[in-house]
């Protein structure tokens, strides 16, 4: 019959007339990210931090700026350079994650937040102050050890101690996952490679 | 007129207590302060509806689309009409320099204006009425009129390409769906022997939308073109002209066109209530919260409809109105004609029985008719009606 | 008898509500009806091509993001493919897979983005059909999250595999989805393509032929639906997609509804494809190289893929430094405008807003 | 009953009818032309309200202000340089005379006839006018002038055909 149709169409907006809205109520409910979620408000460690600047080497808009004193240090093997400067221009970021995924000594993470508005641009330029003092809320993109160990980023305060180290070589060792080795892979935790951990 | 307004328990009481406080001889200032205490009424009721409206609108269609729609300001989001307001007033006022700037300023005052006209000859309730034309339906249509020309004064006042063809779009929609419209109100004129909108609603033993269908489905056709509602919203058609005549308009210039949309939309539905729905009659509630609920349901339907369909090209509409809806309400008036020469009495009155008739054999006559008609409109032009869902898909490689 | 009249030339866009970003239209109008149309681009020129040959490869792939920015994760593919053969690299099993499921999981929330705005551009009240559609596209997005932690610029796709292998919870949402997916296409079905105003308005409306697709080398579903059943999927396999069964989509008219209605078969094609690429996806590496920076040696890599939108590649030349000498991006959306003017004449003002709709091209993508 | 209000609201109605006819004329900008025009519509039909002709005002806007005005917008439309395009052309005196000539023939008309004499050959019709005219009307064209009214009916029919026919793509 023509329009019958169109009669489907009103058919299909009843429908969703009566189910939930899709919505959410955003300044009180949130939606739940996952952990691996790539937001602003870097998490740095200090403490495991050598001043390598392979982030700012590796960051595609040059955004990362760092400063370092070899005089104080022993910038030997194995040792670290004493870091002046750490600036991330958060105005220019693209939170692409490489400079995390760069960094060889897992100081640097992704943070998880993503309300991050100012009045003014200067506001955005993250200096190593706002980096020490912000509170540690690390991503657990390119930090499996974090997704691991059921680290949940949103509630909880990572020390450095806590985060874990992974190495750089991880992807090859891990077990894998498909859907079906899903409960396996809960019990089947810890075997990735701490050897090289340097805390 | 005068006559049916002192029925008005408001202006009675109005009248009395100035008359008592100033004495007889300022009977001049009695008539003139309660006349207007209740037209402010009235036009209060129609505009406070139509705020109302802005809110439930945005509402229904956040269920519509599965979200939940302005829920912020007060309790839920009703006060929202009230910060769009705040909001609008507190714009600047732009008028585009080469505009036609008196032209430019008086438009939306136009188009408030016909549409506050027409509230004067609906009844709200009960004895609730301004006044009792016996010409009430044509002056309905003839001041819905001046709305379209307050259309084309924006359009042209604008100076912008996208308002001219909104304008264009509106005085082609309001040429061609004008005589459905006022054919379907010449079926009901036939009904109830009268243009009087009380003699109509007095008249409806059974509702007219039982009885004539089709005057009803081209009623609310033609009205929702006039009224530029999905599917026939050509002239503000946001993805094609921007937003037609109302491109250029900034502050509350644009509140006062929404809001006379909005009041449009509010009167329209009155309209429908009273020709078709019985108006103010029903059982156990009072009267006005039966026309309040007539013209609610109308409401809600006119957001369904806008939540679901999409628009109609300018060309296919003006085929709709001409070719199909037009010979349509020829047939209905016919029909009616018919009926009414067969089954009225010596007075020209139709009993509830002859009624009932006419429910059946116009429901028949829907049935058959509006088929027959889309098979012979489809053969002839082809443009509004495309091919019932089917769909040809070949597979490749 | 003919009434003498001046067309009027109006500029749809750069700022219009429906054209698809900052694209502009210079329209020569007689009444309603289209005599003339000009297609101006370049108001979202960033210079892509550039900004990727100053850039080791790695971090270009940031740069592909922001391409087709509803369809990130096929720009990611696209050039990682061009850059696995540059440097000659074997991308692991399980890391195909994952391309493969990111990539149609990809295709159906760009397609979604498509269909959605098709009733708005019709003229439906703009939420209707869009908000069902980007309801869907949440819940794709919210899984593109889980895999790399971003839902537009996912940057998820590495030479030589994906970053990083899915995280468990990816796997329930993924079988959620597969499940819900077909009631909801269908729901779009009954909303949109069975209502005969819809009907009414897009069949037989700026058709193109096949040997117009053809000689303006069109690709992707605006060729398919004029009934060229060419896919870079089925014709040159890449990734897992040698693996997997599914049907190139074509339909005969070649008009606007037949380009709507190809995307909209293809989600269901899509669908079928990542539902066999979760029941064949084994474990394994998902990624084969470490290294971020590399040098290949001297020469030159073209990957065609099928993006959303049709062909995308693409051109990387190497002269052996960390950076590509030359890096030539063809975007299908910008092929996609060539037979603009050919589709348009001759058609209503409301007909070019849904044949513009039709090309569904992305003006990130036809800058660059 | 004319009273004082009556009075006022007539003379009004008549300020503004001239006025809006003399802006009609007056006028550099054709659209604002044809939107005095409207208002002249307008008051005229205020007037025939006044007089309990309220059909035959309801009409008067339904048709000129709602159809044929619109139509003269336009017409006005396609004119090219709408805001300049009233000019004064040299048929001005030629037409100043022609108007005055109107002028004096209509007064004429009107101070020689009998008007006094005319309500006393019509009173009850008169009388019923005022009661209800739109039945009256409706009465006097469906029934008494049923013939000519269909006549003109067919006429019209046969124009609208005619002009269909002349615009139609061979």
């Amino acid at each position: 019959m023509y329009g019958s149709g169109m009669l489907k169409a009103f058919g299909v907006t009843l429908q969703n007339f009566l189910r939930k809205p899709s919505t959410v109520q955003y300044p009180e409910e949130r939606l739940q990210q996952h952990p691996r979620f790539r937001g602003q408000e870097f998490t740095w460690y200090e403490e495991r931090c050598t001043g390598c600047a392979s982030c700012a080497k590796y960051c595609p808009l040059g955004i990362i700026k760092i400063v370092t004193d070899p005089s104080g240090g022993d910038y030997q093997d194995g040792g670290s350079y004493r870091i002046d400067q750490f600036d991330i221009d958060q105005a220019r970021c693209m939170y692409c994650g490489i400079c995390v995924e760069a960094c060889p000594y897992d100081a640097l993470h992704m943070g998880t937040r993503f309300e991050a508005a100012t009045y003014s641009r200067e506001d955005l330029v993250i200096t190593i102050d706002d980096l020490r003092a912000r509170p540690k809320h690390p991503s657990a993109w390119f930090r499996p050890q974090l997704a691991k160990e059921g680290f949940d980023p949103f509630t909880e305060i990572a020390d450095w101690r806590e985060v874990g180290r992974e190495t750089y070589f991880w992807h090859p060792k891990r077990p894998e996952m498909v859907p079906e080795d899903l409960a396996q892979k809960a019990s089947s935790d810890g075997d990735y490679d701490k050897s090289q951990d340097n805390d | 007129m005068g006559e049916a307004l002192a029925e008005n328990i408001v202006y009675r009481h109005v009248y009395e207590f100035i008359l008592s406080v100033f004495g007889s001889e300022l009977a001049w200032l009695a008539y003139a302060i309660a006349t207007f205490s209740v037209v402010l009424l009235v036009v209060n009721v129609l505009m406070l509806l139509a705020t109302f409206y802005t809110w439930a609108e945005r509402r229904l269609l956040g269920r519509f689309t599965n979200r939940l729609g302005p829920n912020r300001a007060g309790p839920f989001g009703l006060l929202q009409a009230l910060a769009d307001a705040v909001k609008l007033l507190t714009k600047e006022d732009i008028v585009p320099r080469s505009a036609d700037r008196w032209v430019f300023n008086i438009a939306p005052i136009v188009m408030l204006g016909s549409v506050l006209m027409a509230m004067g000859v609906i009844p709200l309730g009960e004895k609730t009425f301004l006044a009792d034309l016996n010409i009430g339906l044509l002056y309905l249509v003839a001041v819905s009129g001046l709305g379209s020309i307050a259309v084309l004064m924006a359009g042209y006042a604008s100076a912008n390409k996208f308002s001219t063809f909104g304008a264009m779009r509106a005085a082609a929609v309001l040429i061609s769906y004008e005589i459905p419209l006022v054919m379907s109100l010449l079926s009901i004129t036939i009904l109830a022997g009268s243009m009087s909108l009380i003699e109509v609603v007095n008249s409806q033993t059974i509702p007219f939308l039982l009885v004539t269908p089709l005057a009803a489905f081209i009623f609310l056709t033609a009205m929702s073109a006039e009224l530029n509602r999905s599917p026939f919203d050509i002239t503000e058609g946001e993805s094609e002209i921007v937003a037609g005549y109302l491109t250029e308009y900034s502050g509350m210039k644009f509140g006062t066109f929404m809001l006379a949309e909005f009041a449009a939309l509010m009167v329209a539905g009155a309209v429908f209530a009273v020709l078709f729905l019985q108006g103010w009659k029903w059982a156990i509630l009072p009267s006005h919260i039966w026309m309040l609920l007539k013209v609610g349901l109308f409401a809600l339907l006119a957001t369904w409809v806008r939540s679901t369909l999409p628009r109609l090209r300018p060309d296919q509409i003006l085929t709709f109105a001409w070719k199909f809806l037009f010979p349509l309400s020829l047939i209905n008036v016919i029909a009616l004609s018919v009926q009414r020469l067969l089954l009225a009495d010596e007075f020209g009155n139709l009993q509830q029985q002859d009624m009932w008739l006419m429910v059946v054999s116009n429901w028949i006559l829907m049935v058959v008719a509006v088929p027959v008609l889309i098979k012979i409109t489809n053969r002839k032009s082809g443009i509004p009606f495309g091919e019932s869902a089917k769909f040809h898909v070949g597979k490749g490689v | 008898m003919s009434l003498h009249t001046e067309p009027v030339v109006v500029n749809i866009g750069p700022h219009h509500p429906s054209t698809h970003g900052v694209f502009r239209m210079r329209v020569t109008f007689d009444g309603e009806n289209v005599q003339d149309v000009e297609p101006v681009i370049g108001y979202l020129h960033r210079g892509t091509e550039k900004l990727a040959e100053e850039r080791q490869y790695s971090q270009v792939i940031t740069l592909t993001d922001r391409l087709d920015y509803v369809a990130s994760m096929t720009n990611n593919q696209a050039y990682v493919l061009s850059c696995e053969k540059l440097i000659d690299i074997e991308v692991p099993d399980r890391g195909k897979y994952l391309r493969t499921i990111a990539a149609e999981l990809q295709r159906v929330a760009s397609h979604l983005v498509g269909v959605g705005f098709f009733l708005a551009e019709l003229g439906g009240f703009g939420g209707t059909a869009l908000m069902y559609c980007f309801r869907e596209r949440e819940r794709i997005l919210d899984m593109f999250e889980m895999l790399c932690g971003a839902r537009i610029t996912v940057s998820f796709m590495r030479i030589g595999g994906v970053f990083q292998d899915a995280p468990e919870e990816f796997w329930p949402a993924l079988r959620k989805f597969l499940d819900e997916m077909p009631g909801y296409a269908d729901e779009l079905n009954k909303l949109i393509f069975e209502s005969e105003i819809v009907q009414a308005r897009t069949k037989n409306v700026s058709v193109i032929s096949a040997d117009q697709a053809i000689d303006a080398s069109l690709t992707g579903p605006i060729l398919r639906a004029s009934g060229v059943p060419w896919d870079i999927r089925a014709a040159q396999p890449y990734d897992a997609y040698d693996q997997v069964k599914f049907d190139v989509i074509t339909a005969q008219g070649g008009d606007n509804f037949d380009r709507f209605w190809v995307r909209m078969l293809e989600v269901e094609q899509s669908l079928k494809i990542i539902e066999q690429c979760y029941r064949d996806i084994r474990s394994g590496p998902v990624r084969s190289t470490t290294s971020l920076l590399f040098r290949p040696s001297p020469g030159e890599a073209y990957v065609p893929i099928e993006a959303p939108k049709g062909e995308l590649g693409f051109y990387l030349v190497s002269d052996g430094s960390i950076a590509p000498y030359r890096c030539k991006i063809r975007s299908p959306s910008f092929i996609s405008l060539t037979l603009f003017k050919e589709m348009l004449v001759g058609w209503k003002l409301a007909d070019i807003i849904v044949s513009l709709g039709s090309l569904d091209f992305n003006m990130g993508e036809v800058d660059r | 009953m004319p009273n004082l209000y009556q009075e006022v609201i007539f003379w009004a109605l008549f300020a503004i009818t001239v006025f809006s006819a003399l802006l009609v004329v007056g006028q550099r900008d054709m659209f604002r032309s044809a939107l005095a025009l409207i208002v002249t519509f307008l008051a005229i039909a205020g007037i025939f309200a006044q007089m309990n002709a309220e059909f035959l005002a309801v009409a008067q806007v339904l048709i000129y202000v709602g159809a044929v005005s619109v139509l003269v917008i336009f017409a006005v439309m396609f004119t090219k340089d709408m805001p300049h395009s009233t000019r004064s052309t040299n048929l001005q005196p030629v037409s100043i005379v022609v108007v005055g000539l109107l002028f004096i023939a209509l007064s004429w008309a009107i101070f020689q006839s009998q008007w006094n004499e005319m309500p006393a050959e019509l009173p009850v019709f008169v009388e019923s006018t005022l009661v209800d005219s739109s039945s009256q009307l409706g009465t006097a064209i469906i029934r008494d002038y049923v013939m000519a009214f269909e006549t003109v009916g067919v006429l019209l029919l046969a124009a609208v055909v005619g002009a269909l026919a002349l615009v139609r793509d061979k």
